[in-house]
């Protein structure tokens, strides 16, 4: 049953050294502020796990926290590159990363087949490309019927699954709506479960298009409005595109980027305060 | 008639592509963030018949007002027929083979219409490190058709990419088959300068037509194969008043 | 893209003789007036599919419309036993039923995969039953990571997947709320599909826990007013209840079945008629 | 006290059953129609901490006012905390381990708890064709436990099942581990004469509990197998007057 506690309380309970992680958000819903908080409490050795690893990864792998990535896309989306990615795997800055590369259909599969109680799920993809001569965990299943040859992906079951969500209520369950990703199946496939809020209700309304996620699946819920900044939450904020664009100079930069998140994340107490420092 | 840029005729090119396929009932269309998306985008302002665009965070049927930055803007949520989840999006509308045109670009795109968005330089030590496949190569394994826009040039359009991200024809004729895709690979590459189509015999891509004031020469240098031409050889409509004005109004939005 | 046509049409041009049919519904939009028409049609050797086949399943089976069934649980909700689909495996009336037997699991597994493009696909299911001894449409397959062993189970791709839903706008785009059991399953897993609809707008207005179709997955969309009837259309009716236990006599009876078949069925011109006849 | 009912006596009985697993942290209960949905609907209201109770037709937290008529009732979706696909409740929440108690029913119950819904008789020419699976034999599988309420007969308790929909215990202890299944089994069998429980060391279910009133004799007469009873054999507790009350304005409403 989810407790509801601090963001602080959150990461010091259920996120340990060399843990698996995975903060999904497919553009929309971005767990940021639990970023953020991972790296105010400088855990290490983490194994990040995301379809779409983009501003909020780049953090947590420039700041030293990342020692491994399974993902499909690493960008920072609508402008370019992931500067502290690649200078981490084309530099090992600030130490070698472990990569572990995917298309988004199979981490999408491998995700479901995690929320699903299966060791792997199988799909059409990866044939003909030159991704299966470089990530071992894709193989191949037959048909028993057909004897047609699919892919086979491991079901990914990560230590503790982040999201943001718009609302919950005061029991813990979850509400989310609008583009939804992969952040159920995420929740689910996880053994714990951190959800940051932009608001805690008596009651969740009936909102078209919502699902829900009973409290008895998540482990902690947190209220961190704004925790999404710079990505956002339909029916709360819009998404912070100058933010994204201004991210690239800043993270081209070694010492740009490390002053900024000195400044903006080790110098802030919270995500309060982070807001104040960055004005939105 | 107006001043324009090559990326305007590239994205006009593509939009008139998009907007025949519609007409003739083929007009769902898989559409990556980027050129794609305004190609789309533009195709979905000029055509009565319309395609219908499709992203791969779960929109289905969108009708964004302005260009999207990304493919998770809110304002493609808002404004679609249905949203569904990014498992779903994959499993029961991309994999189904429900796509008519998976509409894609790259950093690399090989004479077999292969497509590289991973690496450039080897996968171990990187020159250039992109952002990866995403959902590139199941778009260009399921969809019924492939239409590719990219910026040409020699460093771009090369012999053999780096890396094979999204399959187009493999090694060349017969390859799709071999490995049992069931959606129909590259048709069209349209270009900045061109616009390449996949020979018939060999699957090798052949330019079809040249932009006005195109030479075959600028082609040529801007081709890392030795490519070649269609005996018809073909120049593609100027961009008309209209077509102009719907593009800049839709990036000015 | 759908066609918006008389429920006569759409079943005189889509549905034939020794096709293979889902008319899905998990106890809520049931398409019972779909499955009026066809007998009134006079479909013959029909391969039914369904996770739930009940009353309208028992109609059409004593209608001697079918000659196979693939179906987990074949009852009367809440009242007991399907007296004619009953009578047709254990007597052969009115002619020898095949049938193909599965759990709901595996099952929506079928639907789930034929949807998706796949082959198979895969559960933790089956195991320690005598299922697999009886249908050879139950595999087994092997994990290429963990090297466990799962069940397998072949897609279904019906000719023609047939739902009953909510509403329609005047494009084809169908709108479904409440219970969605498989319909979305069985309408993309399908060449081929009927929508009946309570009402047809101009727009689709926002529900709460609704689904849409797009019309370009759908065939042919039917305006009939209470057409799951005695199932229901949340929103629109309850579930007739007293109808379900009135009939179970009727069904016990051949002539009885026989008699009330052909007065309010064959003896109706449509569903509107029905209604009146049955007086709902 | 009230008079009862012997149906009322093993519903009571299940209830209380549920009510002590939903105490203890484990109230997600996968419920089957008909006896399964009255003991859990009687165990929302008796407990403070009430079970949660999930329906294979897709209701997650379901909360009826009166009890529904099938798995399907309009009134589990509207008040429910989370309606979700059939497809994913059986994948995403029964086969993942998520849920504590699989709570079902059947028409014949052998000896090590394997439960019969198909056909009695034979699979090719069945004496009764009954409806079949549905969820059981999964939920038999991947429930953490399985609770079993069935009325007591020689007919419907036998040596073993014509035909096995849902496993139990298979052919006795090891079965299970054999198998590979992750649910831990049948735990309780609740009837309308006594509860059985598994021997730990054989996994044949024991009689460990008789009803008010009800004799060795009786529940020997009632069981198709030589069924044995618990060392320290205990008599059910009377139904309270607030635990009838409450079943029967349920069952009134």
């Amino acid at each position: 049953m989810a407790d509801i506690v601090s963001l602080r309380e959150a990461v010091a309970a259920h996120v340990h050294d060399g843990d698996t992680l995975a903060l999904e958000g497919f553009t929309h819903l971005i767990p940021h502020a639990v970023a953020h908080e991972i790296i105010r409490q400088q855990r290490r050795h983490l194994h990040l796990v995301r379809m779409t690893p983009d501003v909020a990864y780049d953090q947590l792998i420039g700041s030293g926290c990342v020692t491994r990535l399974t993902f499909s896309w690493g960008g920072n989306p609508g402008v370019g590159s992931l500067q502290r990615f690649r200078d981490a795997v084309e530099n090992e800055w600030p130490h070698p990363l472990e990569i572990e590369e995917h298309s988004h259909a199979g981490m999408a599969t491998r995700y479901a087949a995690g929320a699903a109680g299966l060791p792997f799920g199988i799909l059409r993809g990866y044939i003909g490309t030159d991704l299966p001569n470089h990530t071992t965990t894709i193989k191949t299943v037959e048909c028993p019927f057909t004897g047609e040859v699919l892919a086979a992906v491991p079901a990914l079951n990560p230590d503790v699954g982040v999201i943001h969500a718009q609302r919950a209520d005061r029991h813990g369950n979850v509400q989310i709506w609008g583009l939804l990703g992969v952040q159920k199946e995420a929740v689910l496939a996880s053994a714990r479960s951190i959800v940051t809020v932009e608001e805690i209700v008596d009651e969740l309304p009936p909102v078209a298009g919502a699902i829900v996620l009973p409290a008895w699946v998540v482990s902690a819920v947190c209220l961190v409005p704004g925790g999404a900044h710079p990505s956002f939450a339909m029916g709360f904020s819009t998404r912070d595109n100058a933010f994204y664009k201004a991210w690239d100079p800043i993270s081209k930069d070694r010492d740009a980027f490390t002053a900024w998140i000195d400044k903006h994340v080790i110098g802030t107490a919270d995500f309060a305060e982070y807001r104040e420092s960055v004005g939105f | 008639m107006a001043d324009y840029t090559t990326d305007e005729l590239m994205i006009v090119n593509a939009a008139r592509q998009l907007g025949e396929l519609a007409a003739s009932g083929h007009g769902q269309c898989f559409v990556g963030i980027g050129l794609p998306s305004t190609a789309s985008n533009l195709a979905r302002r000029l055509y009565p018949i319309a395609p219908v665009l499709i992203y791969e965070s779960g929109c289905i049927g969108s009708k964004p007002t302005r260009l999207p930055l990304s493919i998770g803007d809110g304002e493609l949520a808002e404004t679609s027929d249905a949203v569904v989840s990014v498992p779903e999006i994959f499993a029961y509308w991309l994999q189904s083979g429900r796509i008519d045109i998976g509409f894609l670009s790259g950093a690399q795109l090989d004479k077999f219409a292969n497509i590289n968005s991973t690496v450039i330089g080897t996968y171990e030590s990187p020159k250039t490190r992109l952002p990866g496949a995403g959902g590139a190569p199941e778009i260009a394994a399921s969809a019924g058709a492939v239409m590719v826009i990219m910026r040409q040039s020699a460093r771009s359009f090369v012999e053999r990419c780096d890396f094979r991200t999204s399959i187009g024809y493999g090694d060349g004729k017969g390859d799709r088959e071999r490995f049992g895709l069931r959606g129909g690979g590259p048709k069209w590459v349209i270009t900045d300068l061109a616009i390449m189509e996949p020979d018939p015999d060999t699957c090798e891509l052949v330019v079809v037509a040249l932009h006005p004031g195109v030479t075959r020469e600028q082609v040529i240098a801007a081709t890392g194969w030795a490519v070649r031409f269609a005996g018809d050889l073909k120049t593609t409509a100027e961009p008309t008043d209209v077509e102009l004005h719907t593009l800049r109004a839709l990036q000015a939005a």
